[in-house]
């Protein structure tokens, strides 16, 4: 089977500053990749690449082994490093907009019944990030994590098949963060999602990922810094015994899945 | 280094209440308004007969006429006839020029193609004077109540237009893409998105065009008209009644302002995510 | 002089507006040509000729005093200087019209078929001057039709729209418009002559302390109407001249100049301004005026504007006199006094 | 949902190139030329001598003279001497406006207490018809150029000063709060960070202030003026002179399209941090 | 000795939310205090109220012994949870800024040798900050912990007497991190700094401070969410051997304070 998402000599460049060069990547269904890499790296600009913002300035993505057109839709859902909530809709209004647009192609709102019902999936979803008290703010009126969990909500009620997180938990406090995590695993686990998760948090990296990506500048000019972009410098499949997916199993994933990290492999790999 | 010590707080940082802010703002409205009263004294000292800046008591005397009385040919109080007429053409003005900056500017901000296509005609549009192409308006529209209105609209609406435009392709990229993995169509974008949020960008450049707006209603109107506040103006200027025409530019200011403070306490209570939270 | 005013100084240096109109091209010629320099220099002042576009404006400006002499309809000189207190003295009777002005009607077959429309036209100048005097002459009344005040820079291209059936107007556009199909001229100023004159007026408190300048301002006068009244190539060049600061060619030019009663004397200037004609058509004009507001708000009767004509003859407020027909100048120039 | 195997990208997501954005542009354009050529010819096989909608031979025949031939009384190229004119009193009154808008913007935008004394007032000259006010004008500036070059800047100067008011007052609270805590006084915030980023804000301010500006010269030369091409303009359209009314408005069109076109350029060059970075 | 700064029964409402309700604290100068709490819990605004860009709306803040202004001076250094750098200046330019105020009253910018010894001052700040590559770039050409690394190099450009720092260290991978919170330790030590640092890392605020404070609301009503403000729920003053203060022991103190969070004591205390 060809893998699900490929990228075969990716190049990301701004003007003349390199910063992604020559990345190869096979990223299979339903794996949880965690990445992870100094400041700068190309983390985001990577995410980017993958989701059809940006286009690749050299390089081919497949996704299905389909050419990706450089444009987004709701098979791949995002968090942004940056708060990517729309500043004129209160949260609830924020968390219900993917379930209205699916469902109401033309006004894009719903009322009546089928309202009533997204609202009561938006409202759970709003609770499992912690903000089922908060439905009626704006994000202007939340804390910055209040709004990181609100993009959050955003993207998991649409149930997308790719998740792409660029450091969705940075600014939780622990207690927050682990519900979070909770959270994640049980949609991973339950709908059979593929995430990408950029993260400065290694443990994290390695609790929740089943592989971990290491991005970061193989040389490194000091007197013309922009000339080498980074590329994937470790590639760690961590295998360990996965309980078998479905929905029906989620209660036992929940318990079987939370804080383990044993028996992982590492290979360095060379990426030229 | 800077005093600790001193318990001046800084301009940049004063908050001003709203009844200090109402009676800040009246002060150099009312300066204004006793220059002009000194300069008209003076020069009825010279000539008391003087008709470029008459005394009060004259406009009082002038407008009694217009705002009290019934007009012996036409049966209207003119001067309410005037504003009436005014405030339709300036209205109806208003809403075509917004209705379409609305539609053209958020397809030209947020369509890359229809803005390669369409931008250089809006802003050719937008650059050229509409009073110097009065002959072929008056072919296109005649010279009745379109042809105000028109006028209006091809004044102001290029411009809202652009600015419209400019403010929808400023938007952030993350949102578009955002509510596009939220499974948005360009439509459900359009509508949900960039819509609401050129909302209070919208007042703000209707609120911008009301000076122009006036200006082009009162161009029309000097242009060819029997009623209007704009008409009454440029017929009375045949004989330098001053007297009448402060009256009729105050009266039409305070119009445009009343408009401009209701325009922006919409903006605000409609719009409050857009607008500085209330600490 | 009325508002115990102090005489105005003695000074050097004049200004002169002038718009646009066949009857007054001579002004902004004589500029050009050298005359007005030649006739200032005789008497050692400066006189600056100054065009306004807009003809309403340059006779506020002259109002507001802004300049010291305008050129300026008999009726509107009443009616604006006159009636803001400005004493003013008409220092040159120029023209009267005689067909300059003419109502004109699209798809008629005569005046009557005027009732019932509307009527475009600057309102409250001549043309409404002579709209009255039109519908006067056919029995018919201001109540017949309904007027729409009509910029006069944009009445020409206004015409053209199928929206306007009727208007008034003066030349170069009525030219224009009579071009228009279907038009007929069914009043014209020809039918009314000697109302609508053509002057140039100046600051009375001015005149009385420089009579200089009103002795330079008739030999300009004199000397360029002669000049451009020769049958010869100099008379063609200045006429072509006049043509080409009034935009146009010098046919059009020509066949305006057509319509224009020029008083190309200053003899038969002097005439007319001592004609009781004159008295005639300012009580005309002045109860039209009156009748149409134009003396403001708080003016009780036609009365309150006093007229003074040669021969110490008045109208309406004697205490009160701010316009004031004066021949001396003119008859200076007829007798070879400046 | 959607389908994944179309490869058509959505408008949204097009990219328009520098060639084909020039030539999408002129499409439009061209059409709209075509479609005057239509009735401009079905006018004249109505009437051989129609006026209002010149051919292109006409237009030629009249400009040539304006623009190639020496105007024998005053030995000028009119049609180079009438725009001479124009930009010149353009020139003077955009620049008069956009300098009080810096001034008088920033420190409106930044100081609530001078807001609070001066907004009411700015927002009641900028909606007050200048036209309306045009005998004063005359009478408080003159008939020479200062009038001309006044009634730019009165009806230009207020909206600018407002547009760049408001934009200041939108700054982020915490790039003030961060500068003074880098030591900043009011003047050097206003220096260093408040200006700079007002600039590109002022360059869009001039662009959209562009159409008005050609208004309210034109409207000026229309009234008092012995050259410009306003004044062209209203002297011909006595005599409906289409043929030279039109070049000229075109003329006009050009100008300030390429005016437009060069601020926009100089604001990209000058600051681009503002604008959407080059990926 | 009257406490550095104290705040005195403060309160800190949005509206009818009420989000600080009695707080009241004293900081010793010098101490180098962390406060850590759920997202939303007020971390944030407390810092605005410090700092003198909000106003509390009853209570009393004092510093010194004077009561505060509300406005910002710069005594006191901050680095926001958002973005607050300059989007018109480059990195550089940006670091400048805070010693051309100083040294340039009027013209905000220097010239000749005074501008080459700050621009010296600011490239050894970049550098320890890890942007000495970075200079030229535009805050949009970086990625967002490149961002917070520069609001960071322009707040200790000044060696301001307080620094509040709103998660400074959120977007940063380990090993730039941990460089930073040497920094951050040396520049507390050389200067006599007053540090108030929000984290949501618990092991960075008990290893950076020797105070930790944890907000929390004391009260909730599940239907009123807004009624009852967060407090102060524990202030735990941390006692270790400090070595002795002072600049000259700059590479000493580099290693002993790294690391070590031995010997604390903890007290719940009640704040009401
Ligand atoms: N618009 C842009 N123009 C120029 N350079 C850019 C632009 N956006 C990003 N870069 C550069 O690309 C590089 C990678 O940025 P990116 O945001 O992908 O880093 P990152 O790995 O996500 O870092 P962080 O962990 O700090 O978020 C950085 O060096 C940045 O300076
Ligand atoms: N402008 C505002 N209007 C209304 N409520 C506000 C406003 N700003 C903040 N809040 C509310 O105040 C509370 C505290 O916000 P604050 O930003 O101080 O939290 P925080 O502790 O810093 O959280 P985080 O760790 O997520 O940054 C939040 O519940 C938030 O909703
Ligand atoms: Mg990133
Ligand atoms: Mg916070």
């Amino acid at each position: 089977m060809s893998s699900f998402l490929s990228l075969r000599d990716v190049w990301v460049e701004y003007g003349d500053k390199i910063v992604l060069e020559r990345v190869n990547l096979e990223i299979d269904e339903g794996a949880f990749v965690s990445i992870i890499g100094p400041s700068g790296a190309g983390k985001s600009s990577l995410l980017r690449v993958v989701l059809g913002q940006d286009a690749p300035s050299r390089g081919r993505i497949e996704l299905d082994g389909m050419p990706l057109e450089p444009q987004c839709d709701s098979n791949r859902g995002v968090v942004f490093q940056r708060y990517s909530v729309f500043p004129h809709m209160t949260v609830l209004e924020n968390t219900l907009f993917g379930l209205e647009c699916a469902q109401a192609p033309f006004t894009a709102r719903l009322f009546g019944a089928a309202r009533r019902a997204a609202v009561a999936e938006a409202k759970d979803m709003l609770h499992a990030v912690g903000l089922g008290d908060n439905g009626s703010l704006y994000p202007a009126q939340m804390s910055g994590g209040m709004q990181q969990r609100l993009a959050l909500a955003q993207a998991l009620v649409k149930r997308p098949r790719i998740l792409l997180l660029d450091e969705p938990f940075g600014a939780l406090d622990p207690g927050i963060r682990s519900d979070m995590h909770r959270l994640i695993t049980d949609l991973w686990n339950a709908y059979s999602l593929t995430v990408i998760m950029v993260t400065h948090d290694i443990g994290e990296a390695f609790s929740l990922g089943n592989r971990v990506l290491t991005l970061d500048k193989l040389r490194h000019d000091p007197h013309a810094p922009n000339r080498y972009g980074a590329s994937v410098v470790y590639d760690l499949p961590l295998t360990r015994k996965d309980p078998p997916r479905g929905a029906a199993e989620l209660p036992a994933a929940r318990s079987t899945r939370k804080g383990k990290n044993n028996s992982i492999t590492i290979d360095k790999i060379d990426n030229t | 280094m800077q005093d600790r010590g001193r318990s001046v707080v800084r301009w940049v940082d004063r908050r001003i209440g709203r009844t200090n802010g109402l009676l800040m703002g009246a002060v150099p409205i009312l300066l204004l308004v006793l220059l002009y009263l000194f300069f008209a004294a003076e020069r009825h000292a010279i000539n008391p007969a003087d008709k470029i800046l008459p005394l009060p008591g004259a406009m009082v005397d002038a407008m009694r006429a217009l705002v009290l009385e019934r007009d012996p040919l036409s049966g209207r109080y003119l001067f309410w006839a005037d504003t009436l007429a005014s405030l339709q053409r300036l209205g109806l003005g208003l809403a075509i020029s917004t209705a379409s900056a609305l539609l053209v500017g958020l397809v030209l901000g947020l369509l890359p193609p229809v803005r390669a296509t369409f931008g250089m005609l809006v802003t050719g549009i937008a650059v050229i004077p509409p009073i110097a192409l009065l002959p072929i308006l008056f072919i296109a529209f005649g010279l009745g109540e379109t042809a105000k209105v028109a006028l209006i609209v091809i004044g102001i609406a290029p411009f809202m237009i652009r600015d419209i435009a400019a403010h929808t392709a400023e938007l952030p990229r993350e949102q578009i893409v955002k509510a596009q993995t939220l499974g948005a169509s360009t439509w459900q974008l359009m509508l949900r998105v960039v819509l609401p949020q050129a909302m209070p960008r919208l007042f703000q450049a209707v609120r911008l065009a009301l000076g122009p707006a006036w200006v082009f209603l009162i161009s029309a109107e000097a242009i060819a008209a029997d009623i209007g506040l704009g008409y009454r103006i440029f017929l009375v200027r045949r004989y330098l009644a001053m007297d009448v025409i402060l009256p009729y530019v105050a009266w039409i200011a305070i119009l445009a302002a009343l408009t401009d403070i209701l325009l922006a306490w919409s903006s605000r209570r409609l719009f409050g995510w857009a607008h500085r939270s209330a600490a | 002089s009325p508002s115990g005013e102090e005489p105005a100084a003695p000074k050097t240096q004049f200004s002169i507006g002038w718009s646009i109109y066949a009857g007054w091209m001579p002004w902004p010629y004589a500029e050009q040509a050298g005359i007005v320099k030649k006739w200032a220099d005789k008497y050692g002042i400066e006189i600056d000729i100054v065009q306004v576009n807009d003809y309403v404006e340059s006779v506020n400006q002259y109002t507001a005093g802004q300049f010291d002499g305008v050129t300026v309809a008999n009726m509107d000189a009443l009616t604006i200087p006159a009636a803001s207190g400005k004493d003013t003295t008409a220092l040159i009777i120029g023209d009267y019209s005689n067909g300059n002005d003419g109502v004109l009607l699209k798809n008629a077959g005569g005046l009557a078929d005027i009732a019932g429309r509307q009527v475009n036209l600057v309102e409250l100048s001549v043309s409404h001057y002579l709209l009255a005097r039109a519908l006067e002459s056919g029995d018919l009344a201001m109540t017949d039709v309904r007027t729409v005040n009509t910029a006069d820079a944009d009445i020409a291209a206004a015409y053209t729209s199928p929206d306007v059936t009727a208007a008034v107007a003066w030349n170069p556009q009525l030219l224009t418009m009579k071009q228009e199909p279907g038009t007929l001229q069914v009043f014209s100023s020809a039918d009314i002559p000697g109302e609508i004159l053509d002057l140039l007026v100046v600051d009375t408190a001015t005149l009385e302390a420089n009579p200089d300048l009103g002795k330079a301002l008739v030999g300009i006068w004199y000397e360029t109407l002669a000049l451009m009244q020769q049958d010869d190539e100099a008379g063609a060049a200045a006429r072509a001249a006049m043509a080409q600061l009034a935009g146009t060619t010098p046919e059009m030019f020509e066949a305006q100049l057509a319509t224009t009663h020029l008083y190309v004397e200053p003899g038969q200037a002097v005439a007319a301004a001592t004609a009781d004609a004159l008295v005639e058509t300012m009580t005309r004009v002045r109860d039209f005026s009156f009748a149409q507001g134009l003396f403001g708000q708080g003016a009780s009767s036609a009365d309150v504007i006093g007229m003074a004509f040669p021969g110490g003859k008045t109208l309406g407020n004697p205490d009160n006199i701010t316009l004031r027909f004066d021949d001396s100048y003119m008859r200076m120039a007829a007798e070879g006094g400046v």
